[in-house]
């Protein structure tokens, strides 16, 4: 199993190598990297900075020092705030990490719920209303969504029972300057969990009605009837397991369309993560966050569809390697 | 010539972080004398603030000068600074802060310009170590002699900063400075003990932990600064126990988290959908809406390209530009309803005169002036000479609502004048990094922010200025204008030390550069302040130090926010 | 012959696959009502030029923002500006960005998918790995990068919105294609001596039409919607063109203000397309599901 | 019911049993008034064809059928009254007092459960037991249905195990409660026919040791002929015929019956040659379009029409005590005024598409085929990279010979390699070595033109009529598409395929249908005439009637005996089912892994067969005589086929050959003739004492 994860890993390395080199490609010749210095009264720093990200030179020379310095840990200095960019992207990341957890299992638990409640009621009035919200929840804008929320949940909601702190956060992950895992901060996850997976619930839960149908259908699922297994062990036992097989695969692939998710939710409820990075760091044009930014965004999603897979092995005994 | 750079500055940086620029004003009310410790009373509460922006770093000398969020939230209450802003008398002026212990002297001495500064003997740094004129002179070395300082200006006329009495700081020029008063008060002064002989912009670059001012700042990077008493700070202590600034990412979450009191006060952009939330009756909100700013929002044109190479033509263009429409439009409900007439901004008001009243909509005269510019026109058709349309392509930065709305108005009203109009909007660090500088643009909207009280627009409009070889491409004429008569006049101001003659110089500056319409100064950009009723103490807008400069002196009704 | 010709159990003349697809899909109620509103409103957009009240950047800025009244049935915003108008003729840039994103990815889609699924294993994996890169890839954030920095017109948002979208379809295609090339009508192809581009052509492709259909559906409604979120990033098309994402972004501010009513017209009209591309799409994907298929 | 006044007690009855289901154009009433009643300790066999609805029957006696289904009519479980049990109760009867076993797919078990798991839990959900004495169970149930290793096998997988395996997995669970009844529902029908004759030995010995009472439903009449007291037809939902088995097999009493019985072929007497199965027309009919009256007169060859067949539903008459038959003349069939057997009648085939017409039976001269020391290896792929771990032999040196208008059979059970094999001498899977030359034109060498050229000549027919046509095409353009292929499409095409479609039993008026609208067979008859449209001269056909419904077999197969004779083909026929060998061609080769074992005329192999796989293989097959059935004495194979990844070393047989010895694991048996072209590749070849008759 050990050696299994280690090779899985392994063959990551290329598909990152090709990916950063992409994104690295990519924003050299979309964001000037000297756009900040420029307006500095310097002329010298222009030319000082062209030397060092090596402009001159081709890009796929600029990419090798930049891999050479990723090695040791050096992914450059951010143009906006002089910081190693670094340190910017590991407390970000932290953050967002935290969202996608949270919103992953949050997500994963209502809508298996959801998908499996339906499936048993396949066809019935709670399944067709369950199917209407997923079809508006997945037709809805998600920043949309989000700002409703704030707007109902927390500003309304907060005015209406006269309270002095609204309900439910929207402005980061804590209030005031705290900190640590509090009630506070699962107050603050609320509304921005939601916004992040409406999409993804609605279409999990679909996909999780979908899958159950079908292995409810499976002449397993009979064989087990025939021996006298009761309805709620069926369901339990021999359909849900098999029924989360193949939605484990659509959940990884799905964590790197999170990662868009993820910049429209940071931005509405102001979660110093990812996604504000990202937008902050595009609006000046700060290439090295920019650059590090995607390659750590592709790495994150390879990873999470690694996990994806050996979940999946540990799950599905017939795809187990030996 | 210093002070226009460093709000140059400040405006780039400003605009870039997507803003409006505002910065403040009203120190009304009679805010906190200089000094004197008050009868103590213990603080208590912690307040929760809105910031729309976070700093992108806390060098205040160095890459994240000017930053107006970062000027807000961290340096003021930190960094000791000579002078303060007040409102007497109907105008905003300099009073010396509680760091001196009186005004500064200014004299000659073997022809050169002399100012002596007596600090205040209490005046410390919160680890105890007392605040010295080796201080000054550590802050001057340090702004002259280092790598990625925004603006050197004024600081590189200094001959020498003496540091022999500790009390008193004797500061010698080169040549006649009339500026002067920005010295070591946008930038304040530095302590030579914590950051001699290390890299300051290192050491300041994350936040940092000792103070002059009030506070002692904590900054949570993406979250929140957070302020608490200095216990070495020497004037009035501050009446909170601690005061929060949130980062707040969009401009509906502030509002929102405001109307939720997520936040308790907040100092926002003006936009267009805040004007009608600030005009909403909340009985439980104070506010203000001042237009007593050191913002000019303009556009800018480039003097250079055609068709606006030609002074009738961008005469034609302002006469074709209903201004007053615009800004009635943009904040009529707040109550402005008049453009500004001048580029030099309302808290310099005295040094400015009228100069644009003149350009009011008139169709018969962009006619008139097209015409004598040699432009014709088929009915409703656009002008045209020679074969070439009068286009103009309007750029704004991306992202600011209100701005590209006000380039929605202008483009259906150039229609209608005969011009042909198209938008063509940039990211800030295309716009101020490569368009401007490079002239790569025909008209752009963008507010200059001005952070002193000197005037000075030379920076921006002699012909020196005009980015090229001879300055290291590195001047802010953007606009490319040239108007002989009126360089003179311009630089006059950067160093007429006599009031009287400098107003008058910039007066006349104003006339010519309008009568050259070299680019149309459009609003003064109202700065706007919410706040829970709760809030108890001197609320205002300063101009120079943005709203929140003085929370020392705020408390809670009943110790509770 | 003894056992000759098997009773005819259909003695009406038979349909082609097509017209039988669009029976079944006939008889879905909710995905033919989806159809209709769409059409409509696709047809309303279309004719926005003859249809709408106003010229949609007429503005008006004595008027301002009024909430909705007789001569403007959506109201007014900041300029003035006919709120109705401009919905209708914001669908058309909406619209087309998701109707051409729909089309180009699922072009570039199907053409990798069914080349992948048909050369077998090296081009198969190369262009597998293409794909996986492309999905690895940050796809909102390379779509705001190459936005803020190649210009903002709806081409570009329509290329690299597709360049996003295609995997999904390619990856379907070509996974029905491998299950298809199994199949034995194209093994007996290729022993009557069938040449690979006719197989692709006459045989595999027309059997994959159902699910790419279906995936342009899906591919048209994710585009409305992601052209939305990048409007609310402040990526959207430029003034004075506008879409409904743009409108809708434009209007985020208003929320509990008098001018609420500024949300409502382009949020129902996206939630009305994209949910209405949705149904649509389910529908088809019932008619084309083999297994419900009755034979 | 109007049953025979039986001694036994009946300990499952079925009264009056009626289903209706919805469909997409209304409701569809699967079941029609079904009575069947089974003794204790009895076996009870019911036949049908597929869609004739015997697992309808099944499930609905065990209250399996889906929500939407209505159910009438009683169903009693040693007096319990299981119609009006509430889903509870049902839980409770269900696995402990009446079992079902299905058809032993994958799909059966639960995939992600170890099978020890699963047979644990048949137990557990009925009665509290202690962990100890439950695992001990468990092994003891593997055990009895003859799984060697229980204690490992209990760990593993349902997909680490061998489909007789899961099958015995399936058994064990269902006995694990001792049931009274235990419904077998085709459960040995995805099985090859050496482990069908395991699992039905394992049946067998389970109902001997705790007789149970079995209703076994399979639509395989000679799997019955050996294990049913009883039997019961069905056909469009509704019981035909029923009686004790004996009587029924020696008289049948309904056309329909009479017809299956007639189309079975027995291996253990020769084929008397010319003789012809006898072909039922058409197709079992959907059951949303059952026709009026008698649901088979539309093919019954001695229906009254219009009266009363086409109008009246013919009640079951009681002929004699023990057999019912629902046939309006039963009667006349039953006491021998009537033959039940349709006559021959046979349409010229239009020869006129192929030009050279050829003489019948093996003809001397150059082969058609040669297939010399032929090899085809895939390589498996594993791990990460889908790199290359191990290499299948699937093809290991054959060598082949057919001569023009010969019909070659190839057998042997799945993995054999038979069907890698057929698309090897066509090179539509590209073979390793060895040599194939059709007409002398090396196949494997061909280039690309010359490929194209013999692609005219020799062609395919598939096994899953369905999925060989392109369902987006209609018939015509299917028949036409290869004329087009070889630039033969010109003015007289069209009518070349309707002449086409004509000679393979169609009329113009399906040309344009589309495949999903044809029966199986018809389907399989588009696919005959698309081979034919190039006027080929070898045919290889790949299991040409496995999937189609017994009782639509016969009819195919006459087809290809009539082109053959007509047109001179030569056949390399494909199958498993050595029937239809025995039915179509001349010769037989027998495979085993990848090997030929055996080869001859086809009377001798199957008669005397000389290698002990040949002769493990015909005794496996079911004799459709229950007297001779019962009596004879089997060679039952122990275990399972060998890993084809890892073939056993010298005769690939050895592993499970009752006659190996040293010799056999080191040398590769050479095949010799032992007379008459009769080829054994054994060391110890020659008759099994006490086969045969």
């Amino acid at each position: 199993m050990l050696t299994f994860v280690a090779r899985r890993a392994l063959a990551a390395v290329p598909v990152l190598l090709v990916a950063s080199f992409l994104s690295f490609w990519f924003v050299r010749v979309t964001v000037d990297p000297t756009a900040k210095v420029r307006q500095s009264r310097d002329p010298q720093a222009v030319a000082r900075l062209r030397e060092r990200l090596r402009l001159d030179e081709p890009v796929v020379v600029q990419y090798g020092v930049w891999v050479r310095d990723a090695l040791r840990g050096d992914l450059g200095t951010s143009e906006r705030t002089g910081e190693p960019v670094s340190r910017m992207l590991r407390r970000a990341l932290w953050t967002t990490t935290q969202l996608l957890l949270w919103g992953t299992a949050a997500a994963a638990l209502v809508a298996v719920a959801v998908g499996v409640y339906s499936a048993l009621r396949a066809g019935g009035v709670a399944d067709h209303l369950l199917t209407t919200l997923a079809f508006l929840g997945l037709a809805m804008p998600p920043f949309w969504f989000g700002l409703l929320a704030i707007q109902i949940l927390a500003v309304d909601l907060t005015r209406w029972l006269g309270l002095s702190e609204p309900l439910f956060g929207f402005v980061g992950l804590h209030s005031g300057d705290g900190s640590g895992f509090t009630l506070d901060y699962l107050r603050h996850l609320v509304l921005p969990v939601m916004t992040l997976t409406v999409g993804i619930v609605a279409e999990w839960s679909r996909f999780q009605r979908a899958s159950m149908v079908e292995v409810l259908a499976a002449p397993y699922i009979r064989t087990a009837r025939a021996k006298g297994v009761p309805r709620s062990r069926l369901v339990v036992r021999h359909a849900l397991r098999n029924a989360l097989l193949p939605l484990v695969t659509v959940m990884a692939l799905d964590v790197g369309l999170l990662f868009g998710g993820v910049i429209v939710t940071e931005q509405i409820f102001s979660i110093p993560g990812m996604g504000r990075l990202f937008v902050e760091s595009l609006r000046v044009g700060d290439a090295p966050v920019l650059v590090a930014w995607t390659v750590v965004t592709a790495a994150f999603v390879i990873a999470a569809n690694l996990v994806a897979d050996l979940a999946y092995g540990f799950l599905d005994p017939r795809v187990r390697p030996r | 010539m210093r002070r226009w750079t460093t709000m140059v500055t400040g405006a780039l940086v400003c605009a870039l972080a997507l803003g409006a620029c505002s910065s403040s004003g009203e120190g009304g009310n009679g805010a906190g004398g200089p000094s004197g410790p008050g009868p103590t009373r213990k603080a208590a509460g912690t307040l929760v603030l809105g910031a729309e922006q976070e700093p992108d770093c806390a060098d205040w000398i160095g890459s994240c000068a000017g930053s107006a969020w970062g000027l807000w939230t961290i340096q003021v209450h930190t960094i000791p600074r000579v002078f303060d802003y007040r409102k007497q008398a109907g105008v905003w002026t300099e009073v010396p802060s509680p760091l001196l212990a009186g005004a500064p002297e200014v004299s000659e001495r073997d022809g050169k310009q002399v100012v002596t500064y007596r600090l205040n003997p209490a005046a410390r740094w919160s680890d105890g170590t007392p605040i010295t004129s080796a201080d000054f002179r550590f802050t001057w070395r340090a702004v002259v002699d280092g790598e990625d300082i925004y603006d050197k200006t004024g600081y590189d006329l200094i001959e020498s900063v003496d540091d022999s009495d500790p009390r008193t700081v004797v500061v010698t020029f080169r040549e006649r400075y009339a500026s002067w008063r920005g010295l070591f008060a946008a930038y304040g002064v530095l302590p030579r003990h914590l950051l001699e002989g290390k890299d300051r912009a290192e050491e300041m670059a994350d936040g940092y932990e000792w103070s002059g001012g009030p506070w002692i700042a904590r900054w949570r990077k993406g979250e929140s600064v957070t302020l608490t008493p200095n216990p070495r700070w020497w004037g009035p202590p501050p009446k909170l126990a601690k005061v929060v600034f949130k980062f707040l990412a969009s401009s509906a979450a502030e509002f929102k988290a405001f109307e939720s009191r997520t936040v308790k006060a907040i100092y926002p952009q003006p936009q267009l959908e805040v004007v009608g939330k600030v005009t909403r009756r909340d009985p439980q909100a104070r506010r203000f809406v001042t237009t007593e700013t050191g913002n000019v929002e303009a556009l800018w044109v480039n003097n250079d390209r055609f068709p606006f190479d030609d002074v009738r033509v961008r005469q034609a263009f302002a006469y074709a530009v209903d201004r007053e429409a615009i800004v009635r439009r943009l904040f009529g409900r707040l109550g402005v309803t008049e453009p500004v007439h001048s580029f030099n901004p309302p808290i310099q008001s005295r040094y400015a005169a009228p100069a644009f009243e003149r350009y009011r909509a008139d169709p018969r005269r962009v006619e008139e002036l097209m015409r004598a510019a040699g432009f014709r026109r088929d009915g409703d058709g656009p002008w045209r000479k020679d074969g070439r349309v009068a286009e103009v392509v309007l750029t704004t930065t991306t992202g600011n609502k209100r701005r590209e709305l006000t380039l929605q108005i202008l483009q259906e009203q150039l229609r209608r004048a005969g011009f042909r109009a198209r938008i063509g909007n940039l990211p800030p660090a295309d716009l101020f990094g490569e368009h401007l500088p490079n002239g790569d643009f025909q008209v752009a909207l963008y507010a200059q922010v001005v952070t002193t009280l000197d005037p000075g627009l030379c920076v921006v409009f002699c012909a020196k200025n005009i980015p090229g070889p001879d300055n290291d491409h590195s001047g802010q004429n953007f606009t490319r204008t040239r108007v002989p008569e009126a360089d003179p006049f311009l630089e006059r101001v950067d160093v007429e030390a006599d009031e009287q003659e400098r107003i008058a110089a910039s007066k006349r500056a104003d006339e010519l550069l309008a009568e050259a319409m070299v680019s149309l100064p459009l609003d003064p950009l109202p700065n706007i302040g919410l706040w829970d009723r709760r809030i108890e103490g001197p609320v205002a807008d300063n101009p120079v130090l943005g709203m929140f400069w003085n929370v020392h002196e705020w408390r809670c009704r009943g110790g509770r926010c | 012959m003894s056992t000759g010709h098997g009773a005819d159990r259909r003695p009406g003349p038979s349909a082609p696959p097509g017209r039988r697809a669009l029976r079944r899909f006939v008889r879905r109620r909710p995905a033919v009502v989806a159809l209709v509103v769409l059409v409509l409103l696709a047809a309303a957009c279309a004719a926005a030029p003859w249809l709408a009240p106003y010229p949609p950047n007429r503005q008006d800025l004595l008027l301002g923002p009024v909430p909705p009244n007789r001569s403007h049935w959506l109201g007014t915003d900041e300029l003035g500006r006919d709120q109705l108008s401009r919905i209708l003729h914001a669908g058309r840039i909406s619209l087309s960005i998701g109707l051409a994103v729909g089309a180009l990815s699922t072009a570039v889609g199907t053409a990798v998918g069914a080349v992948a699924g048909y050369a077998g294993r090296r081009v198969d994996q190369a262009l597998m790995r293409v794909t996986d890169l492309f999905l690895v890839l940050p796809g909102i954030a390379i779509l705001a990068i190459a936005l803020e920095r190649l210009g903002r017109s709806p081409a570009v948002i329509v290329l690299v919105l597709a360049g996003l979208f295609w995997m999904y379809v390619a990856r379907v295609v070509r996974a029905e294609v491998l299950s298809l090339r199994e199949r034995e009508f194209v093994e007996a192809a290729r022993a009557v001596g069938a040449s690979g581009t006719r197989i692709v052509v006459r045989h595999l492709l027309p059997n994959v039409v159902g699910v790419v259909v279906v995936n342009a559906a899906l591919a048209v409604a994710a585009a409305i919607i992601a052209e939305s979120t990048l409007s609310f990033l402040g990526f959207g098309v430029q003034p004075p063109a506008t879409s409904w994402g743009v409108m809708l972004a434009d209007a985020e501010g208003y929320v509990a203000t008098p001018q609420a009513y500024l949300l409502y017209g382009p949020g129902v009209a996206i939630l009305l397309t994209v949910l209405s591309v949705n149904f649509v799409g389910d529908g088809l994907r019932e008619v084309f599901d083999p297994r419900t298929a009755p034979r | 019911m109007n049953g025979p006044a039986a001694a036994a007690s009946p300990v499952l009855r079925v009264e009056g049993l009626s289903v209706v289901l919805p469909g997409p154009h209304g409701p569809v009433r699967v079941l029609d008034g079904v009575d069947l009643r089974l003794d204790a300790g009895r076996t009870l066999g019911l036949v049908g064809e597929s869609g004739s609805g015997k697992t309808t029957t099944a499930l609905a006696v065990m209250g399996l059928l889906p929500p939407s289904a209505r159910r009438t009519g009683a169903v009693t479980l040693g007096g319990v009254a299981l119609h009006t049990a509430d889903e509870r109760t049902m839980t409770g009867v269900r696995g402990r007092r009446i079992a079902m076993v299905f058809q032993g797919s994958l799909g059966a078990l639960n995939p992600v459960m170890r099978v020890g798991d699963q047979i644990a839990e048949a137990i557990t959900v009925h009665r509290r037991i202690g962990a100890a004495e439950l695992r001990d169970r468990v092994h003891e149930l593997l055990s009895d249905v003859g799984i060697p290793d229980p204690w490992r096998r209990a760990d593993q997988y349902p997909h680490e195990l061998s489909g007789g395996m899961r099958q015995r997995v399936s058994i064990a669970m269902a006995v694990a409660n001792d049931p009274e009844v235990l419904i077998a529902d085709e459960a040995t029908t995805a099985l090859d026919v050496t482990v069908q004759a395991q699992v039905l030995d394992v049946l067998r010995r389970i109902q001997e040791r705790r007789a149970t009472a079995i209703l076994l439903v399979t639509h395989d009449l000679g799997v019955v002929a050996g294990l049913a007291d009883r039997v019961a037809v069905m056909y469009a939902g509704r019981i035909v015929e029923e009686g004790p088995v004996d009587a029924l097999f020696a008289r049948p009493g309904h056309p329909y019956t009479a017809a299956l019985l007639a189309a079975l072929v027995r291996l253990d007497r020769p084929v008397p040659p010319g003789t012809r199965p006898v072909a039922i027309p058409g197709s079992p009919p959907r059951l949303d379009e059952v026709p009026p009256g008698c649901a088979f007169h539309p093919r019954c060859p001695l229906a009254l029409l219009p009266e009363p067949c086409g109008r009246a539903v013919p009640e079951a008459q009681v002929a004699t005590p023990a057999r019912r038959v629902a046939c309006h003349r039963g009667a006349e069939v039953l006491s021998g005024r009537l033959d039940p057997l349709p006559v021959e009648q046979r349409a010229p085939v239009a020869a006129t598409v192929v030009s050279t017409a050829r003489g019948v039976g093996p003809a001397s001269g150059p082969p058609l085929l040669e297939v010399e020391g032929l090899v085809t290896v895939f390589p498996v792929r594993g791990g990460w990279r889908r790199r290359v771990v191990g290499r299948v032999e699937a093809v290991a040196g054959v060598d082949l010979a057919l001569a023009p208008g010969e019909a070659l059979g190839v057998v042997g059970e799945s993995g054999c390699g038979k069907t890698t094999l057929a698309r090897s001498v066509l090179r539509l899977v590209e073979p390793t070595s060895g040599s194939v030359r059709i007409h002398g034109v090396d196949v494997l060498r061909a280039e690309r033109a010359t490929l194209r050229r013999l692609r005219r000549r020799a062609q395919i027919v598939f096994q899953d009529p369905e999925a060989s046509l392109d369902p987006r095409m209609t018939v015509a353009a299917i028949v036409a598409e290869p004329l087009r292929i070889h630039r033969l499409w010109d003015a007289d095409a069209p009518q070349r395929v309707r002449d086409l479609i004509g000679m393979v039993g169609l009329d113009a008026g399906h040309l344009d249908r589309y495949p999903h609208e044809l029966s199986g067979g018809q389907q399989q008859r588009v696919a005959i005439a698309r081979a034919l449209a190039t006027g080929p001269e070898l045919l290889v056909l790949d299991e040409p009637v496995t999937a189609l419904d017994p009782s639509v077999r016969a009819g195919v197969l006459n087809l290809l005996a009539d082109l053959r004779a007509e047109l001179g083909l030569g056949y390399l026929l494909i199958a498993h089912d050595l029937a239809v060998v025995a039915r179509t061609c001349d010769r037989v080769a027998v495979m085993y892994l990848g090997r030929v074992v055996e080869t001859g005329p086809v009377a001798e192999v199957f008669s005397t067969p000389q290698h002990p796989y040949t002769q493990a293989l015909c005794s496996a097959v079911p004799v459709p005589d229950p007297a001779v059935e019962r009596t004879r004495r089997r060679i039952l194979l122990e275990g399972d086929v060998p890993s084809p990844l890892d073939p056993p070393s010298g005769c690939r047989f050895r592993t499970r050959c009752r006659r190996a010895d040293e010799r056999c694991a080191t040398e590769v048996p050479v095949p010799t003739d032992r007379g008459g072209g009769h080829l054994v590749a054994c060391h110890h070849p020659g008759p099994e004492a006490g086969w045969g008759s």
